[in-house]
């Protein structure tokens, strides 16, 4: 984000506004008063501290209005702080671009990756071509075409995830939405190049895993991952839209939660106030998490990296016998 | 006035008491059954005894796992494995009711342990590995233990180098079990790349109704797609959609025909000619290598062929 | 054909109609003059010799007539003679069900094959769902996704030809009719399965070769096969729709000129009069053909059977240094 | 009055003819060129130097294959093989003229042997062999010669593992080969297979117009695949289309910003970006195992990231 955008506030943030009024409202009066300068100090403290109590006390929807913030830095916002010259490429080959998931050669500190990102796009107009992150079958048969071009030249596939989920549309039904995302499962099982997934934003369901079977999957501090909308989650488990919150809760849809159950490898931490707040240092945080794992993962023979990725998923679930 | 409304009408009026009580509705409703589309009423033993296919419309009705299992193989052969894998509640979740106490509900009135049966069969003589999903339990919902019986289901094929059989029947996801019911999806899927490496044949069956993350992973990852008449099936649901794009859609959006019509299942088969067409399609494809049997046929010259010099 | 279904006869026969019509006339009045017998018998002879020598001097258009004849058997008509209870297939998987182009799963003889053919429609309603017997991209998708199965299931493959071509349409093209016929040629030359192809009545170029390119290509007696229709080449090189004839001539688009041409490998001779008059004599025909090819395929290993494709092809065209 | 007919003008009223004789039409052509697309006149010279792109609307003017040559490679780079391969007349084919004189005329006009270059040659610093058809020479139209050098050429790239670049313009099959031009799609495609299993490169260019058989096979099986601005590329023509649908197609059909939009082609690239674009995609494939630099960025660590337990 550039620097001279103010981050919009969201709802929890409200009592940080309030004080920012008052300290801003004793600073009007400091020439007048010169004696309030200790208190207007004291209440900078008070801010600082308030911020950070705040942002260590985040409820499960706090962290979604959070990953769902529209300043959110969204895959192009990455890929252009990761390799400026980054190369897009498009389209299935078969019928159409799906504007709401971008690909691309990208270059990632030492490493070449076939980049993949959803995008919600940022004006109304863009929101709207994006179809606000829900891609279309297209977009995944496009994503499909890069797991394959990744494989024949032996290149790690990155993906950056923040999508409400696949499009619920009749032509999206039509086109086999269904088909589309699980031979999209079907083939990033079967890769023998890494695959690094990471939720950025949302994690909706189904579309959000069609580009996410990964041998390692990163979380965002903020992000959220799960099986349904919590929206959707309320709406059918206690038939009522003021729910979500527990939904929310109920789901254990937050990066923390989903490290803890064992699925998300590693939690990245955001900058205090969230991603939107610094898009550079984000991207650079990412950077280094991500070359990380690419070290790790590149020492792996091609036949032990799908071999890992088989394995992780595997063991995923909980049963008794 | 229908033959319900009579019959209540009959015990309301205590007519001919002398000889038999009157059937009370309950045992009313066991007794006979209403097709859900041609409205007409089946005696439920017919109806069993004609695969759960109305004789008028050939309306297929929903069944259970059991019963398709009884319809598909061949009597005694199935061999259930993995049977006392059950469901625990990682998240503790809790909506209007602990999803501990909805699971005990849902076996209750099942009488499953969960939503998939799995186990080893013959289908006309062919030996399987099948899988059948039952909607009547938790909506046919996967979860953990239904990711966790499609993958050893599936790993079972692949030791034994059997032919894999799922008929799915599902309304998604089980979202009492949070991400982790969503990882289902990619389990199974991963574990259906071994058999596609090793050339296994895997024929997915969809019946009334399969959606979400069942159609999403597994289910539409057959070799093969068949489809029962009328099944409704797809990754979104109708009323999400018509809310989405704010337009009613077609009657016949997203049943087996229409999937048919799109290019998304192979074939739309009668209950009555599913075994059948199973066996047949296992017996196809279990020419490994190209074998051409020891006995040429008999077939007349009929006609000079040219060869090529 | 059904037996009672009358040939319909072409214009080049029209001398054998002309004499049919005489032999009617004398038997009709043989009752009254018994002693016309001789002569009806020697007509009868001459009606023989006149058929033979008509369909021994067929020109490039007569032959074009004949592969094109409304009674011509389809791939249907061969399927369900091979083998009665071959299996048929739908869709791309993708979002449409071509039914220009049939594919399933045929027993020929003693060979489990996948089998793909055009179909151009008998009745006119057929006709029109066949959109003519010409493919659009989906059909040409169908189609690869059942070399692949036969390449997964180690199943030899048969096509059967008989197209106008690729149908030139706008959907056609948006869903890039190009890429689905190049990419067709590109798997057909990777597998490593034995695939004959036999074009039964028209091949019509690249829609043609988009499920042509085969260890094996054999041609009906009458069939055609050409790199544009004379139609197309007559009105493109002579400006002028007359020239059709000419335009057949030249292109040496018969079978016996194919096979001088080393492309063909065998021709398979039709029944006297055109494979219409005789469904069941034809398939028999052609079955002993595709058997004696796939005895000789089968016995390579795979990867000769992929060499042995592409040395074939490596070698066609005519140029000098 | 246009320039063009002012300079006739001048020519005929015999105006100031002491110092100078005014150009003749055919001077006048040759040193002016009007653009297609925003009639701008522009002065030859111009043109060229301006990659014959035009300076005010950026309409890309058709270039011959060696321009494009001159225009793509390194100076001095590039290598011609198989330049001596020529068209025999297999069909002895003859419409209102002969083939063997129609190639005649053809190479006369173009000054080429058929319709396509081939060698290798540098394109900003990266070896590639690079093929380059010329629309000019008989429309572009694939034959024996084009096919046979194609597939050489893709051969050149996999012995010597170049990446393949391939600028395509073309008409369609050469009609006048008959059969034997059709299976040259064949023989381009299958030659192509071969590269695809070595995981060698190719960087599929099509410049204005592309059609028929050329798109149909080699043109579109791109690893990457480039279009040049406004360029037409399909597989039937427009007026067969209108023909058969008996409809306008929109305006912009078959552009190469349409087949953008339909997802078939990766990228619009301007031609003063080509070479570049095309040096950075060679440059960024050219890691055939993963092999970070040695030396690892200097990133400043700005925050605390937790690691997984
Ligand atoms: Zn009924
Ligand atoms: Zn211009």
């Amino acid at each position: 984000m550039a620097s001279e955008t103010k981050p919009v506030p969201l709802d929890f943030e409200q009592p940080l506004l309030a004080l920012a009024q008052q300290i801003e409202m004793l600073e009007n009066q400091l020439q007048s008063q010169p004696g309030l300068e200790a208190d207007v100090k004291n209440l900078h403290e008070q801010y600082k501290i308030l911020r950070r109590s705040i942002y260590s006390n985040l409820r499960p929807i706090d962290h979604l209005a959070l990953a769902r913030h529209v300043q959110r830095p969204y895959a192009r916002d990455y890929f252009d702080r990761f390799d400026k010259n980054w190369i897009e490429l498009h389209g299935d080959r078969k019928m159409a671009d799906d504007p709401a998931l971008v690909v691309g050669l990208v270059t990632v500190g030492p490493y070449k990756v076939v980049a993949i990102g959803t995008d919600k796009g940022r004006s109304l107009r863009q929101k709207q071509i994006c179809n606000f992150g829900m891609p279309q079958p297209e977009g995944y048969r496009k994503a499909l075409r890069m797991f394959e071009h990744a494989q024949k030249f032996a290149l790690p596939i990155l993906t950056l995830i923040d999508t409400p989920g696949a499009y619920p549309g009749m032509t999206a039904e039509e086109h086999n939405q269904a088909e589309a995302i699980a031979l999209n499962l079907r083939v990033l099982a079967s890769l023998k190049v890494p695959v690094v997934a990471v939720v950025t934003g949302e994690g909706g369901s189904g579309g959000a895993l069609a580009i996410g079977l990964a041998n390692r999957i990163l979380m965002l501090e903020h992000a959220v991952y799960s099986v349904i909308s919590p929206e959707g989650c309320a709406s059918i488990l206690w038939r009522s839209s003021d729910k979500v919150a527990a939904a929310c809760e109920a789901m254990k849809m937050t990066a923390g939660e989903i490290h803890k159950l064992g699925i998300v490898d590693e939690v990245v931490k955001e900058p205090l106030g969230g991603a939107h707040t610094e898009y550079d240092q984000i991207a650079k945080t990412l950077q280094i998490a991500l070359i990380r794992h690419l070290d790790t993962l590149t020492k792996l023979s091609p036949t032990r990296i799908k071999q890992d990725r088989l394995e992780k998923y595997r063991k995923i679930g909980s049963t008794i016998e | 006035m229908d033959l319900k409304e009579w019959f209540a009408d009959r015990r309301k009026r205590q007519e001919n008491l002398e000889i038999k009580q009157p059937l009370t509705t309950e045992e009313y409703c066991a007794l006979w059954r209403q097709c859900f589309q041609c409205r007409e009423l089946i005696y439920t033993r017919d109806l069993h005894s004609n695969l759960s296919v109305c004789p008028k419309c050939h309306y297929h009705f929903r069944i259970g796992a059991w019963e398709r299992i009884s319809q598909l193989t061949d009597e005694g052969s199935f061999k259930e494995i993995d049977a006392s894998l059950s469901s625990t509640d990682p998240l503790k979740f809790f909506d209007t009711d602990s999803y501990s106490h909805r699971l005990e509900e849902a076996s209750r009135k099942s009488g499953l342990r969960d939503a998939i049966i799995t186990g080893a069969a013959q289908i006309k003589g062919k030996a399987v590995a099948l899988g059948v999903m039952d909607f009547a339990h938790f909506g046919g919902s996967m979860g953990s233990v239904v990711g966790e019986k499609v993958a050893r289901l599936i790993e079972y094929a692949l030791h034994n180098k059997l032919p894999l059989i799922i008929v799915s029947s599902s309304g998604g996801a089980r979202m009492q079990e949070g991400i982790l019911s969503l990882m289902q999806m990619a389990k199974t899927s991963a574990a259906l790349e071994g058999l596609h490496e090793a050339g296994i044949l895997y024929i997915s069956i969809l019946s009334e109704p399969t959606y979400g993350g069942v159609t999403a992973s597994f289910a539409f990852l057959g070799d093969i797609m068949i489809a029962e008449p009328g099944a409704r099936i797809g990754f979104a649901g109708r009323r999400v959609i018509e809310q989405t794009i704010r337009q009613k859609l077609p009657n016949d959006f997203q049943t087996a025909e229409y999937l048919l019509k799109h290019g998304q299942v192979d074939m739309v088969i009668e209950r009555r000619q599913l075994a059948e067409t199973i066996s047949r399609l296992v017996d196809f494809h279990q020419t490994i290598e190209f074998r051409p049997s020891a006995v040429k046929p008999k077939i007349e010259v009929v006609s000079i062929i040219e060869k090529n010099k």
